[in-house]
């Protein structure tokens, strides 16, 4: 009987300080893994689409609630024009594929797309976010049309379920932009 | 037979390396090692449970009941391995981003609970920080020597860390065309199967 | 008394039909000349080159693995010579010299030499060793960049990527004859269709391969391409196209029925033919690849060993 | 000859050579000088054996010198006895050799009558010429209800069961009938070549069997299988199931001890020579090899091949000195050119050996066990021991690995094994 109290006391002790001290980093840490995420996975695709925008896109960004999920917005100016630029994310052959899709707010045109998270073959699938000819085929799109593997988009040879995933993004990205348009223009008068 | 700390220490980084001699850890050391630093970035954070690890199991090695071990050990493998998965989130998360779910993937390494179960629950609190010590540095090398052997003939380059080439072979030979086999999951198998055979050549001498 | 007769002493039986390793593996190459020949006279002295950088690189590979494996150096039995040859069968007459070096050698050390030499390699080597370059350098096994340079009498594209590319309309004017008589770009020895049928012809009757294993083959992928062609005929090439181009000869009389790779039991033969038929065709039609052929072998090579396990019930094994 | 063979039959499979219709009789060879006579008994030391050098034997006196055994040998030669001494044979066997200086007068040995019963047979004729196997009958807890009289010879090229039933058939007959007064088996039956099958109604025997001329259908499990439709298990023997088999030179014996009243100690050979011709002779028992050859004028030199047997199954011998013994069906000679080595590479899974063979064993996976040692696994997964030793597996080996002796090795062993283990459980 003792050994079993000792048993279930170490257990809860242990539990409970293993808790705890996870608890205390995940909330001294968090903050900065946002900044992090931020900084070195959105950053690079956005930076990599508005390479000429006379401000910061990574920090000039808003959000906006869509149906429950929080959207971040950044707002990039090129030549006077608002661009704005979000994450969305397509089914890969290696799980999913975060696709940052940036649109012309004057044209409802693509303006670019970037490549933030994948785990695609190397070599294959990888080449979506490190071939640029691959990510320019999008420029000029519009973000309204089926953006499709054949049509407008010609897939990376080998790597068909990559291409579909980043089209498939491409096209969902389509959606949030019609759904959110009002609410997007609301929020870029703040940048004007 | 006396244990000496610097035995301890040494055994790891050739008698007992661990992908090598024990082929152990084979998942993570067929997983990350598509270039040097992913090797060595893996290593490290093995390294860190692991030192850890021996450390709280050798010290609580006296007050956990024998029936329970497992679990006291998991549980403190684990901590410390969403320990290490925060703080790589937070200051070197590009890492992080390669080495994906093979950080978390740590726990069940059975390197870790190995000498957990094997060396530390045994032994005294230095002898185990010497062993985890040295098996963990040797299991850095290891996943090193092997990305470095994927990365040089699959990408022609070997990354010691983020943005450090030691070695562009690319830059070197402009007709340089990578052997990218290598850097895929099968050319891991031949690459660690080669690896192995020239380990247990120079072993047997 | 006269001195003792020293009699030779060894054990039943005291005949043998004469068949020998050497034997088999000459035929082999013999029978890949008359493609091996085409293939010299459509792209002249890089072909040669190629062909005979291959089979000196297989066997000087085979040598130094002899030696360093502490065997008897069987350089002499023609094995490397004909996986040389086969591998630069496969390969685009302009493949750059270390391509070719380095794929050789991949064929003898890692596709044979590293699971213990002849007999005991589960995959064909050079299936293996065409895999990992096609995945390295995609860019040198690509028939259509590789050979652009060559002037040649007919439709200088390789007609699988167009099939796969633009449908069966584009690929309307090879026609059956024209592929036979090797009317395509390809590999150096792969593109001659009555060469290479000849050949394994020849393989057939000298009993050097199985021809179960190449008509269940070569019959899956004539039916499969057919219920293809019969469903989208726009998007999908015909049987007959399919049957004559890429590497479906050369694998069904020099690939597929690879000894060491393969099934011995007719029922195993028959599946092991028709399952890398179905695989060819599904990788060609629906697959990344342009040609499935050499992924088809090295997944039937894969379940050969459970193919093994269906056999007849042996004499007096009771249930 | 081996091509010539194979063109005959189309495939790599054989066929049985028939002899012509009316074969040539048989030359008696042989009984110059010297015989050597084995008996079944291991020679440990001389107090065991009541023979000693210099006694006198004469033809057809049986010989029976140990104190602790029945094993016996029935003298062929009249003579002094010159040597006695350990002989090792095949396979772990022991004799003990008694070489006897053949006299020039020959006297034959008085015999009482012999009554057709099991122990009269069992005590004069077991080492008759063909080897009847006689220990076989009468054993309560393995009845044999049927007797085959087998006219055919097991091995290509062996002539000399044929032989004997087409020119000894009256003999066959009243051995038959022997056989039958003393064993009381249930059925008789006689199995000869299908080509000859015309002409056997008279041999008393109640079932007539035709055996088919593929080698290796003349194997006692394969023509219970094919002729009789009776499938022995592997692990079982065909005296398991109830079948004794008799070579038709044996009951041809028999069947002459009894009309004649002499035990017989002339054996049939064939003899084969370096171009594979073909001959039938009768020689007595423990005539040299040597002295055979050389009435028979063929010669030997360094380097040929010396064969007791047929090609397929026979035993290569080390010296001429070597003597014809009660089973010694065919004496064979290969030229040294013809002589075919192993090689030392491994299987590559070609596939003839599964093709040939007759009972459907997968040799390819097989001898991969037994290369390894593994004959307990070899037995269990790939069936070791459904093989008939035939050898057709290792003549078409293409990688000329020596398959046969693989498996008689692995049969060997798995015995020994057993028997050492019945042993230990015993004690």
């Amino acid at each position: 009987m003792g050994e079993m109290i000792k048993m279930v006391i170490v257990l809860t002790i242990l539990s409970s300080l293993s808790g705890g001290v996870l608890a205390y980093v995940k909330e001294s840490t968090q903050e900065r893994i946002e900044m992090q995420v931020l900084q070195l996975v959105k950053g690079p695709a956005i930076m990599s689409i508005f390479k000429d925008a006379t401000n910061d896109p990574v920090a000039d960004r808003f959000s906006i609630d869509d149906e429950g999920t929080n959207l971040d917005f950044f707002v990039a100016k090129i030549d006077g024009k608002q661009m704005i630029a979000f994450e969305t994310s397509g089914k890969g052959y290696g799980g999913d594929v975060g696709l940052v899709v940036g649109i012309d707010t004057s044209t409802d045109k693509i303006f670019g797309v970037g490549v933030t998270t994948h785990s695609e073959t190397a070599g294959l699938g990888s080449k979506a976010k490190d071939d640029p000819k691959f990510a320019a085929q999008f420029a000029g799109v519009d973000i309204k049309g089926p953006i499709q593997v054949g049509d407008p988009i010609n897939a990376l040879s080998g790597a068909t379920i990559t291409s579909d995933a980043v089209c498939s993004a491409a096209t969902d990205a389509g959606e949030i932009y019609a759904r959110l348009k009002p609410q997007i223009e609301k929020e870029l008068q703040a940048f004007k | 037979m006396a244990k000496s700390i610097t035995h301890e220490f040494m055994k790891g980084l050739w008698e007992e390396v661990p992908p090598f001699r024990l082929v152990l850890g084979l998942c993570p050391t067929l997983g990350v090692t598509t270039k040097m630093q992913f090797g060595i970035g893996m290593g490290l954070a093995t390294t860190f449970v692991l030192v850890c690890a021996n450390i709280l199991v050798s010290m609580l090695r006296k007050v956990v009941p024998a029936k329970v071990r497992i679990a006291c050990f998991i549980i403190i493998i684990a901590t410390f391995v969403t320990l290490v998965e925060l703080l790589m989130q937070a200051f070197a998360y590009p890492l992080f981003l390669q080495l994906g779910i093979f950080i978390p993937l740590i726990v069940v390494n059975c390197i870790v609970l190995g000498r957990a179960e094997a060396f530390a629950s045994k032994n005294g609190l230095m002898l185990s920080i010497a062993d985890g010590l040295g098996i963990g540095i040797g299991f850095t090398m290891s996943l090193a020597a092997l990305g470095a052997l994927r990365e040089i003939l699959g990408a022609g380059t070997i990354t010691l860390w983020e943005g450090i080439e030691l070695v562009n072979l690319v830059n070197l030979f402009p007709g340089f065309q990578p052997f990218q086999f290598m850097v895929q999951a099968p050319g891991a198998f031949i690459c660690l199967g080669i690896m192995l055979c020239f380990m247990n050549m120079v072993g047997n001498r | 008394m006269s001195r003792k007769k020293m009699f030779i002493v060894s054990h039943a039986p005291f005949w043998h039909n004469g068949s020998n390793i050497q034997e088999r593996c000459y035929g082999m190459i013999w029978a890949a000349m008359p493609a091996v020949a085409l293939g010299i006279v459509q792209y002249g002295l890089p072909a040669v080159g190629v062909v005979c950088l291959a089979i000196a690189t297989a066997i000087l590979a085979e040598y130094l693995m002899n030696r360093a494996t502490k065997r008897t150096v069987t350089i002499a039995d023609g094995n490397a010579a004909l996986l040389g040859l086969l591998f630069a069968m496969l390969i685009p007459a302009t493949t750059p010299w270390w391509v070719v070096v380095v794929g050789t050698l991949l064929t003898v050390v890692i596709g044979l030499h590293v699971f213990g030499g002849l007999g005991a390699n589960p995959f064909h080597p050079v299936a293996v060793s065409m895999m990992m370059l096609t995945v390295s350098w995609p860019a040198f096994m690509d028939f259509d960049a590789a050979l652009v340079n060559y002037e040649l009498s007919f439709k200088a594209v390789f007609p699988l990527t167009l099939a796969k590319n633009l449908g069966t309309a584009a690929v309307a004017d090879f026609s059956t004859l024209d592929l036979l008589l090797g009317r395509q770009i390809g590999g150096i020895g792969s593109t001659f269709g009555l060469g290479l049928i000849a050949g394994g012809i020849y393989l057939i009757a000298k009993r050097y391969i199985r021809w179960e294993i190449c008509l269940s083959f070569l019959a899956s992928l004539f039916l499969t391409a057919l219920a293809f062609h019969l469903t989208d005929p726009v998007r999908f090439a015909g049987p007959m196209f399919h049957l004559l181009t890429g590497y479906t000869l050369i694998g069904a009389f020099f690939l597929l029925p690879e000894s060491a790779s393969s099934p011995v039991n007719p029922v195993p033969m028959l599946i092991y033919g028709a399952a890398a038929g179905v695989l060819t065709m599904l990788i060609r039609n629906i697959g990344s690849y342009h040609d499935g052929v050499l992924l088809a072998v090295l997944l039937v090579n894969l379940v050969n060993p459970l193919l093994d396990k269906i056999r007849p019930k042996a004499l007096g094994r009771m249930a | 000859m081996m091509k010539q063979l194979q063109s005959q039959s189309g495939a790599s499979v054989f066929q049985y050579a028939l002899l012509p219709q009316s074969p040539l009789p048989a030359e008696t060879i042989g009984g110059n000088g010297k015989a050597t006579l084995l008996i079944e008994e291991m020679f440990e030391k001389r107090s065991q054996v009541d023979l000693t050098e210099g006694d006198t034997v004469q033809t057809g006196q049986k010989l029976a010198p140990f104190k602790t055994s029945d094993a016996y040998v029935i003298s062929s030669v009249t003579g002094k006895i010159s040597a006695i001494y350990p002989y090792p044979g095949d396979f772990g066997s022991h004799f003990t050799a008694v070489d006897i200086e053949v006299a020039n007068d020959e006297m034959a040995a008085p015999i009482e009558d012999l009554e057709p019963t099991l122990e009269v047979l069992q005590a004069y004729l077991a080492e008759a010429p063909g080897k009847p196997p006689l220990h076989l009958l009468g054993d309560p807890d393995r009845p044999i209800h049927t007797i085959v009289v087998s006219g055919v010879d097991t091995d290509l090229l062996v002539s000399t069961n044929q032989y004997a039933i087409r020119t000894e058939i009256h003999a066959i007959a009243k051995g038959i009938e022997v056989l039958k007064a003393a064993a009381a088996p249930e059925t008789v039956a006689i199995a000869v070549p299908r080509d000859l099958i015309a002409g056997f109604g008279h041999t008393g025997a109640d079932v007539l069997k035709a055996v088919s001329p593929d080698y290796p259908a003349a194997h006692p499990k394969l023509i219970l299988y094919h002729a009789f439709g009776v499938e022995v298990p592997a692990d079982k023997n065909c005296e398991d199931m109830g079948y004794a088999f008799f070579s038709a030179e044996s009951v041809a014996a028999i069947g002459q001890a009894y009309d004649t009243g002499r035990l017989p100690i002339e054996k049939l050979v064939t003899l084969i020579d370096k171009q594979c011709r073909v001959k039938v002779i009768t020689a007595r028992l423990g005539t040299p090899v040597g002295a055979i050859l050389k009435t028979a004028g063929i010669a030997t030199g360094d380097r040929d091949r010396l064969i007791l047997g047929g090609p397929m199954t026979g035993t290569a011998i080390y010296d001429e000195k070597l003597v014809v013994r009660a089973d010694t069906d065919a004496v064979m000679v290969q030229d040294a050119a013809d002589v075919n080595l192993v090689s030392d590479y491994s299987c590559i899974n070609c596939g003839e050996c599964v093709h040939v063979c007759p009972t459907r064993i997968q040799v390819n996976m097989l001898v991969r066990f037994l290369e390894a040692g593994q004959y307990e696994d070899g037995a269990e997964l790939y069936d070791l021991l459904s093989c008939v030793d035939c050898g057709l597996c290792s003549y078409v080996c293409v990688a000329r690995i020596p398959i046969y002796q693989y498996i008689r090795l692995a049969k060997y062993e798995m015995a020994r094994v057993s028997a050492v283990a019945e042993a230990s459980d015993e004690s």
